[in-house]
């Protein structure tokens, strides 16, 4: 099968994601498409690093599920806390600062 | 030389604040004294000088000099300083026993002085730099000092009320700033343009006067028409703002009707002088060409200054707006003297520098002196003051007969100068700026007739004549506009030498007049 | 690319032939210290006992950050920043001249990071304890019982610490990256801390945690951005790192492959993969249109870290698009730079015009934080060695004015908390002559007054600009000056000429760590800005990236 | 000799600085008087020591220089301070020290109540000082000085009685509208600079011959300008009549005798310029005679003493310049005519002010009457004047004005028909209205009145002091013009510096016949004025009168004119020109400012706060990034 195609399913992945996180209110939601952004990545480094005959992008594609991981720590404590004090997930909602 | 730098810096701060700001600003004037006396006018172009690598990367030097012109202006601001401060003695004087002086440590007094001083350093430093850099440092931080000093010690006449004073108090201050930044950043972009030429061409960036004029002399650096004059225009936007020429002026009045009498002179007499004299070294050294291209355009503005100011200040009802106006005024006789091209108008302009100086900070002055005993800068408040302050009357009349040169007083000199530069080249402009002699007799006497003359109003008639520290402020500024006026000699043999060059920078000479003498008046 | 180095994932010589990598600990010291220091803070954390905490977490992170800066000191002075410099940890850092400078910087910063941090004079003792700018309790809920009982104990965020050093070591990386990998994690590195940072304020904590909200989804999105344009990068050349990079896009690799030939012929993966690249450079300098977050997280987050993270941020980020834009993409250079113009403007009017209307002095430095994105950028844009220089050292010289300006909005309180918003401000130049007068330093520095290190700065990137033949970026940046200036001004005028309120905020006397904070800014400002020669050579010196 | 002509200046200065200066000093308040007296005398004195040494010598090398210093050296440009002192000028200094001298005497009486006495001669000594300074200098920029000098003095003295808004008012006027003939000196000193190189007297008129006639012609209508200004002519002549407000010994010397003729020495001086310019001497002419009918037709209608003699003098001034623009012909008339009127106006003013002293300051003449029986000297002297100026033969008058009207019909051709008979109108009018004030003030029934505070007045004659500068001034008039003529001793004086020429009068004109039509003339103004005034009581309430006599009465309309053409539009301009400033040059400055803060307001709204919107913008930016990076590269 022709590598390319896989290129275009993690573009396709990656717009996907983008479009998620500009329309989902749910911050948990927006997260989970940030997360499908990164692995568009990882899909298109591990389609190059096969197209390339060299491991250079299976390896960055380990470290970003690492850093992915450690987003998720991070992330996830703050939105908890977040929603802990408004009883809310919604971005929408966290409007306090503005103009 | 670098002493008068570093001697006119430290702030006053103690109780004595105001005794150590005089001693230091006679000190200064001791040192600019010097200065002049070992001044050789028949001697090198630039002499005193001092160069030292300040930013190499830049291409800057800490290079100071002095030629004819300049000697002159410092002499006049460090003679001008001590009357700024001892008229200006009280002037920062907390408002005895108000809640905002218990319980807050702002320090007004020392405060006020060390800005002074501050200012007085950088104006200074202006005149002296034969570096564009180090001049245009100088020529942008001398605005905040300047900046606080309107905007931090205003004047509390208003005739709406404390309240509306402060709030027109910060904004000529802003507007005051705003301008002349914006003028200053302008001219930032013109000398990083000059500084690009000139590692263009030369190799090695260089921002030294002499170096570029030497560099101009001898062929090797070589701006071409457009480049020139672009760069023009961005110093001499700069220098139009500072100077105030007309459409930029409106800052002045503003700046000058808000502030105390003694920073109104320091704007006027002091401040505004380095952008006149930066037009006279920078614009017209650096850019012959371009100012020679820029000449009809700029003689129109200052002629358009001339006549406006004048107008102006004839329908103002405040005396200190009234004053500011009549500076506008006298900044188009000086520009029009520095873009006359003529050696007359290149003497006359610089005395006109130092002439206005003086005579508009003796009126500034006293008028000052008037309005605090008053509380009000409304013409319309006073009348009939002659009668009860004599002494105020009189001297605030020859501050005035000054102002519209009457012949006799220095004015008179460098105004004819000018006239006669101007119209020697440019006849039509030379009669209609005479017009301005006119309007200026106007504006003096109406205002003279309905302050001092008339009836004495109820509220006048108890004003106090002028105290002692006053008249000691106001006496040698007399002396000095009734002795330059009678012989201004040894101002012109400092200056002949240094307008020759800047004549020969511009490759002008006088226009031939059309009949040889048949015999010169003597010798 | 040096001999030693060896390409560890070409593994044709079967496993056991794999060399161990090769580390040059010596050259790495500066960031193996600090993070080092990070991980003991953890540790502390855990073992230490509560009220011994807070002065070991402050003297191992001021220790590691002096003990850093030796190190850089040390390798500048040895050489490393001109004739030695060289790639370390097998071409994954670059330690050269430039990295070297920014580096140092930002240890300086983050030292000063460290002193506001530590500040715990200026909130009110909560029931006998000292407190600083964090929250107690950082993941109880605002108001609820769990924080109360916390505030009574006495309980301290001492953990910012650490979190400022893993920060910092991330910070210096970032421009140092030498592959894209690298610059991916340093990145991650840096913001991660940041996140959760924004969120531990004391006061106004439902703010903070909106500005992590903020902060947190909008940086993963753009590293998400960042990401994908690594990808697109390695498809194209087939190598993250920039020396092979830089020789694919100018059209000479080192090695020619069929695949490589192949993906060499589309320009659309270097040229979207380069935009995105850029565009998480962007984000983490507050260009428009990638700004937004700025105002937002600048107000929302504890002063200290909006101090820290402005300053240190953009320098770090600065740092590693100069290396993005000299080492990898010089090859592109007619490609990027129109953009970069683009660019430059828009966030240089942008942020002046919008500064102008802010009522609220945190996010007034935010804005101007923005317009100063993009003076710095014009001064990228240069593509010369005069660019370089400039650009670095208009980064020392904000990133002091930065950090001393939010230490002074430190100590400006009434009973909230800090009075940020700027009608309070009003008058405080008759009650405080002293801190209005140095606030107005810094202000007059960011507005690029002569004789302060912001108009050196100015001067420095303007001048590089107009060499490398971007007049009319010179102009606009005059003209975004000019604007900016007038919002300085204003605060300067309400701060001195307006009347004090009764009921305004007074200015609280703060601990040695503040006042050296500022002084330091201060000093910095004044140095910078009347005698800058010095520092001037040493930004020119470190003006050449190493490959 | 020659260090004698500085001291003759610096005499009255030092007075003047004394005076001014040292006013707190409680014995140079009380003698201040003296002091300036004292000095304006040895100024005389020197000027006689001059005089005399003068005419020792030959007529040609009589001129005596004196150069001080270098005034403004600036490259291609000298101004010296350097004077010279010719018959021209040592007429002018006697006449200026004399008369001077005689006036501070008699100012010691007039002034005797006046708590302001001693700044009143510092004023005086000041005047004296400008005014010997205008007519000593030796170049044009010189003289300019002198010529502000005196105008400075004239200001000042003018409005002495600052207290009354209508005298402030009256001295701003003086000064402004001589400011305007100021810019007709300066721009003509500016053109002499630029054609000649130089604006010394000596090579100005020796290289006149080397330029073209156009610009002489410009240079002497500035000049006329200049002298229109301070001479009071038409159409700058409207100051005159106000300046009367100064007190009385100031209208005698300044306005009468000395200031105001200071036009026709700078015309007689400029000779040689207007000789070279007809055109230029043509105007001079018709400027002269317009003002010598239109000060006349002024002077008949004021019932204000001083006013109408100030009609008069600007009538007669009119005679001199027209008599300087005649040429060779006329100087020498016109500098005796100025000598003579310098007598008899100042006698007619001291005796005016002497009427008033007596009369509780009143002015108005229809208040008058009869005094002659309670003021015997001032009646006696004022008629010998009144004698004088009416040209009575063998009265000084009567020389120096014939000899101008003879002047004039010698222009010849239809020029000299019309001036002469200007001339003879003049003299005409000139009999009607001296006839009418001498008959309203001396003669009559009483029609006193009491004054503002209620008193009637009590006319007295004045003191010593007053009335010995009168009959000396008497003297003068009676004397001066019989012994200028004679032998045509005066022209012979002058010939040196303005040159002579005889005047032919036209065919069929004799000698005698002018001056039998002038004769007749001046009978037949007085009979006119005698069968108004004289034969009938005068109303004290003036009645309406004709359409002239109305116009007349308000200076011909002049002040209304100048107040339409001029005041008004520029009360317009100067209002529209601040609100310009304020609304439109700070408007756009303002407006510039509020545009941004307008942006900036609605471009914050983009900042709504949305952590969602603000991905838009970042994806928005994105797509745009990429966009124009792939764009630049199709491009």
């Amino acid at each position: 099968m022709n590598p390319v195609n896989y290129l275009y399913l993690s573009a396709l992945l990656f717009t996907i994601g983008a479009a998620g996180v500009v329309i989902r209110r749910n911050a948990i939601v927006v997260f989970m498409c940030v997360e499908l952004m990164l692995n568009a990545g990882n899909l298109a480094l591990v389609t190059f690093s096969r197209m390339h005959g060299n491991l250079d992008g299976q390896i960055v594609a380990f470290f970003t599920m690492v850093v992915a991981a450690a987003e998720v720590v991070v992330g996830l404590a703050i939105i908890v806390s977040v929603y802990r004090s408004r009883h809310s997930a919604s971005v929408d909602d966290a409007a306090l600062m503005k103009l | 030389m670098g002493a008068i730098a570093t001697a006119a810096v430290p702030a006053a701060r103690r109780e004595l604040a105001k005794w150590l700001a005089l001693g230091v600003s006679l000190a200064t004037f001791v040192l600019a004294a010097v200065i002049a006396v070992r001044f050789d006018p028949d001697g090198d172009r630039f002499q005193l000088t001092e160069s030292r690598a300040w930013i190499a990367d830049f291409g800057v030097r800490y290079e100071l000099g002095v030629d004819g012109i300049a000697v002159v202006l410092v002499a006049l601001t460090a003679l001008l300083v001590p009357f700024v401060i001892l008229a200006g003695w009280r002037d920062a004087d907390p408002a005895g026993g108000s809640a905002a002086s218990t319980q807050s440590r702002w320090r007004p007094t020392q405060g006020f002085f060390a800005l002074i001083l501050a200012v007085e350093a950088m104006v200074i430093i202006s005149f002296l730099a034969t570096d564009v850099f180090l001049f245009y440092i100088f020529f942008e931080a001398m605005l905040i000092p300047m900046y606080f000093l309107i905007g931090g010690f205003g004047d509390k006449a208003h005739e709406h009320g404390e309240e509306e004073a402060a709030r027109q108090r910060s904004y000529a201050a802003v507007k005051f700033l705003l301008y002349n930044l914006a003028g200053g950043l302008i001219m930032l972009a013109a000398v990083i343009g000059l500084y690009a030429a000139t590692s263009d061409q030369l190799g090695a960036g260089t921002f030294s006067l002499q170096e570029i004029l030497q560099a101009r002399g001898n062929g090797e650096l070589e701006l071409s028409t457009n480049t020139e004059r672009l760069l023009f225009l961005g110093f001499f936007f700069a220098f139009a703002v500072k100077a105030p020429l007309w459409p930029l002026h409106t800052w002045l009045p503003n700046a000058m009707g808000e502030s105390t009498p003694p920073v109104a002179v320091l704007i006027t007499a002091v401040v505004d002088k380095v952008g006149t004299f930066a037009m006279l070294r920078f614009c017209l050294g650096l850019f012959p060409e371009a100012s020679d291209w820029a000449t009809p355009l700029v003689l129109v503005l200052a002629l358009v200054s001339i006549l406006y100011g004048a107008l102006l200040a004839i329908g103002q009802r405040d005396i200190k707006r009234l004053i500011a106006y009549a500076s506008i005024s006298h900044f188009g006789f000086i520009i029009l003297g520095i873009f006359a091209m003529t050696s007359q108008g290149h003497s006359g302009a610089t005395l006109y520098m130092v002439n206005h100086g003086i005579s508009t900070a003796l009126l500034m002055l006293v008028a000052g002196f008037l309005i605090s005993r008053r509380g009000s800068r409304l013409i319309a408040d006073y009348g009939g003051v002659q009668k009860v302050a004599p002494v105020l009357a009189g001297t605030f009349l020859v501050g005035g007969l000054a102002t519209l040169s009457l012949p006799g007083l220095a004015p008179f000199v460098s105004e004819f100068l000018v006239l006669v530069g101007t119209f020697s080249r440019y006849p039509v402009i030379g009669i209609i700026a005479t017009v301005g002699i006119v309007l200026a007799a106007i504006y003096v006497l109406v205002l003279y007739q309905r302050t001092m003359t008339g009836p004495v109003t109820e509220k006048v008639a108890k004003l106090p004549d002028l105290r002692v520290r006053e008249v000691l402020v106001v006496a040698p500024l007399i002396a000095l506009l009734v002795g330059l006026g009678v012989y201004p000699k040894p101002l012109t043999e400092i200056v002949n030498p240094a307008v020759e060059h800047t004549m020969s920078d511009v490759q002008k000479t006088d226009p031939e007049p059309d009949v040889t003498p048949v015999e010169a008046a003597h010798e | 690319m040096s001999k030693g180095v060896h390409s560890l994932w070409m593994a044709q010589d079967g496993v056991d032939k794999i060399e161990a990598p090769h580390i040059e600990y010596d050259l790495l010291a500066p960031t193996l210290i600090v993070v080092g220091a990070a991980v003991l803070g953890v540790a502390v954390e855990a073992f230490v006992p509560r009220r011994h905490r807070y002065v070991v977490q402050v003297g191992l992170a001021v220790l590691a950050m002096a003990a850093a800066f030796g190190a850089v000191v040390t390798l500048a002075a040895t050489g490393h920043g001109t004739d030695e410099a060289q790639t370390a940890a097998m071409g994954a850092l670059a330690v050269d001249g430039p990295a070297l400078f920014l580096q140092g910087t930002i240890l300086l910063v983050g030292v000063l990071g460290v002193f506001t941090f530590a500040e715990r004079r200026l909130d009110p003792a909560a029931h006998g304890n000292r407190v600083d700018s964090f929250a107690a309790e950082a993941a109880a809920v605002p108001g609820g019982e769990a924080e109360q009982s916390a505030v009574k104990a006495g309980f301290t965020t001492t953990e910012v610490f650490p979190l400022l050093l893993f920060a910092t070591g991330g910070m210096l990386i970032f421009p140092a990256a030498n592959d894209l990998l690298t610059l991916f994690i340093a990145l991650e590195v840096l913001s991660l801390p940041l996140y959760l940072l924004c969120a531990v304020a004391r006061r106004k904590r439902l703010m903070s945690q909106e500005a992590a909200v903020k902060y947190f989804l909008l940086g993963a999105f753009s590293s998400a951005f960042l990401l994908f344009g690594i990808a697109l990068l390695y498809g194209y050349a087939g190598s993250v790192k920039y020396a092979v990079i830089a020789d694919v896009v100018a059209g000479n690799p080192q090695n020619m492959t069929p695949a490589l030939a192949d993906t060499m012929g589309n320009d659309a993966l270097l040229l979207i993969g380069g935009a995105m690249l850029l565009l998480g450079m962007f984000f983490k300098v507050g260009a428009v249109p990638f700004h937004m977050w700025t105002p937002d997280v600048y107000q929302g987050a504890p002063t200290p870290v909006t101090g820290f993270m402005a300053a240190a941020t953009k320098v770090a980020a600065f740092g590693a698009l100069l290396r993005l834009l000299y080492v990898v993409l010089p090859g592109m250079k007619w490609d990027w730079r129109p953009v970069m113009w683009g660019i430059a403007i828009v966030t240089m009017v942008v942020g002046a015009i919008l500064a102008i209307t802010q009522t609220d002095v945190k996010r007034l430095l935010a804005y101007s934080s923005i317009a100063h994105a993009g003076f710095i950028l014009a001064g990228v844009t240069a593509a010369n060695e005069e660019g370089i220089s400039s650009v670095l050292f208009y980064l020392a010289a904000y990133g002091f004015v930065t950090v001393g300006a939010f230490a002074v909005v430190t100590l400006v309180r009434d009973a909230g908390g800090e009075a940020t918003h700027l009608s309070k401000w009003a008058g405080l130049g008759r009650r405080s002559p002293l801190v209005a007068a140095v606030f107005a330093v810094f202000l007059l520095a960011f507005a690029g007054i002569p004789l302060t290190s912001g108009f050196a700065g100015k001067f420095a990137v303007f001048k590089a600009a107009a060499e490398g033949g971007a007049t009319p970026l010179v102009v606009v940046g005059v003209i975004a000056s000019a604007i900016a200036a007038f919002f300085y001004v204003r605060v300067i005028v309400l701060m001195f000429f307006s009347e004090p309120r009764p009921e305004g905020p007074a200015v609280t006397v703060p601990s040695a760590f503040t006042v050296s904070a500022i002084a330091v800014g201060v000093a910095a400002t004044l140095v910078l800005g009347v005698a800058p020669q010095y520092f001037l050579d040493l930004a020119g010196d470190a003006g050449v990236f190493v490959r | 000799m020659e260090s004698l002509i500085g001291l003759l200046v610096a005499a009255p200065l030092l007075g003047a600085a004394v005076l001014l200066c040292g006013g707190r000093i409680p014995q140079i308040d009380r003698t201040g008087h003296w002091l300036g007296t004292v000095l304006a005398f040895t100024s005389f004195v020197l000027g006689l020591v001059l005089f005399a040494d003068m005419l020792g010598k030959d007529g040609e090398e009589r001129a005596l220089q004196s150069h001080l210093f270098t005034w403004v050296p600036v490259e291609g440009f000298q101004a010296d301070a350097a004077f010279q002192l010719d018959q021209l000028s040592m007429t002018f200094v006697l006449l200026i020290t004399g008369v001077g001298s005689l006036i501070h005497l008699y100012s010691v009486g007039y002034m005797e109540h006046d708590e302001r006495r001693r700044r009143f001669f510092g004023y005086l000594n000041l005047f004296l000082a400008a005014m010997l300074l205008l007519v000593l200098a030796d170049n044009f920029l010189l003289l300019y000085v002198g010529w502000e000098g005196v105008g400075l003095a004239s200001y000042l003295l003018i409005g002495f009685w600052q207290h009354k808004p209508s005298a402030a008012t009256a001295a701003k006027k003086a000064f402004i509208v001589n400011r305007v003939g100021d810019v007709g000196l300066s721009i003509a000193i500016m053109l002499m600079f630029v054609t000649f190189g130089t604006f010394a007297f000596e090579p100005v008129m020796n290289s006149v011959g080397e330029t073209s006639e156009g610009k002489l012609t410009a240079i002497g209508l500035m000049l006329l300008l200049a002298a229109c200004g301070k001479s009071a002519q038409v159409p700058l002549q409207s100051w005159l009549g106000d300046a009367m407000e100064g007190p009385t010994p100031v209208s005698a010397l300044i306005h009468a005798a000395t200031m105001v003729t200071a036009g026709v020495y700078l015309i007689v001086r400029s000779g040689a310029i207007f000789e070279a310019a007809p055109d230029a001497q043509l105007v001079v002419t018709i400027v002269g005679a317009v003002t010598l009918l239109f000060g006349a037709i002024v002077g008949c209608a004021k019932d204000d003493i001083k006013k109408a003699l100030a009609g008069s003098t600007m009538s007669q001034i009119g005679y001199m310049v027209l008599a300087a623009g005649l040429g060779p012909i006329g100087y020498a008339f016109a500098i005796m005519h100025l000598v003579t009127h310098g007598f008899f106006k100042a006698g007619l003013f001291l005796g005016a002010g002497s009427v008033m002293h007596g009369m509780n300051d009143e002015v108005d003449m229809r208040k008058y009457g009869g005094l002659r029986k309670y003021m015997p000297v001032t009646f006696v002297t004022f008629g010998l004047g009144y004698l004088a100026i009416i040209g009575f033969p063998g009265l000084s008058g009567f020389f120096s004005k014939d000899a101008i009207i003879e002047a004039a019909f010698a222009k010849g051709g239809t020029q000299g028909w019309i001036l002469g008979g200007a001339a003879l109108l003049g003299a005409a009018i000139t009999a009607y209205y001296m006839t009418r004030v001498m008959l309203m003030t001396f003669f009559g029934e009483k029609r006193w009145e009491p004054d503002a505070n209620g008193e009637m007045p009590h006319p007295h004659e004045s003191p010593r002091s007053m009335t010995i500068p009168m009959i000396l001034l008497a003297v003068g008039s009676v004397g001066a013009g019989a012994f200028f003529d004679v032998g045509e001793r005066f022209v012979h004086w002058l010939e040196p510096v303005t040159g002579f020429e005889h005047g032919h009068l036209p065919e069929g004109l004799s000698v005698a016949m002018v001056t039998g039509a002038t004769v007749t003339c001046m009978v037949l103004g007085v009979a006119a004025a005698w069968l108004q005034y004289g034969r009938r009581p005068v109303p004290a309430a003036a009645p309406r009168g004709s359409l002239l006599t109305r116009a007349a009465r308000r200076d011909l309309l002049q002040d209304d004119f100048n107040h339409v053409a001029l005041v008004k539009p520029g009360e317009y301009l100067t209002r529209g020109l601040v609100y310009l400033d304020h609304k439109l040059v700070d408007g756009i400055v303002n407006g510039t400012a509020a545009a941004f803060g307008g942006l900036s307001g609605r471009m914050r709204r983009i900042q709504n706060g949305y952590a969602r919107s603000y991905a838009v913008s970042m994806f928005g930016g994105a797509v745009v990034l990429i966009a124009a990076t792939l764009l630049m590269r199709a491009v």
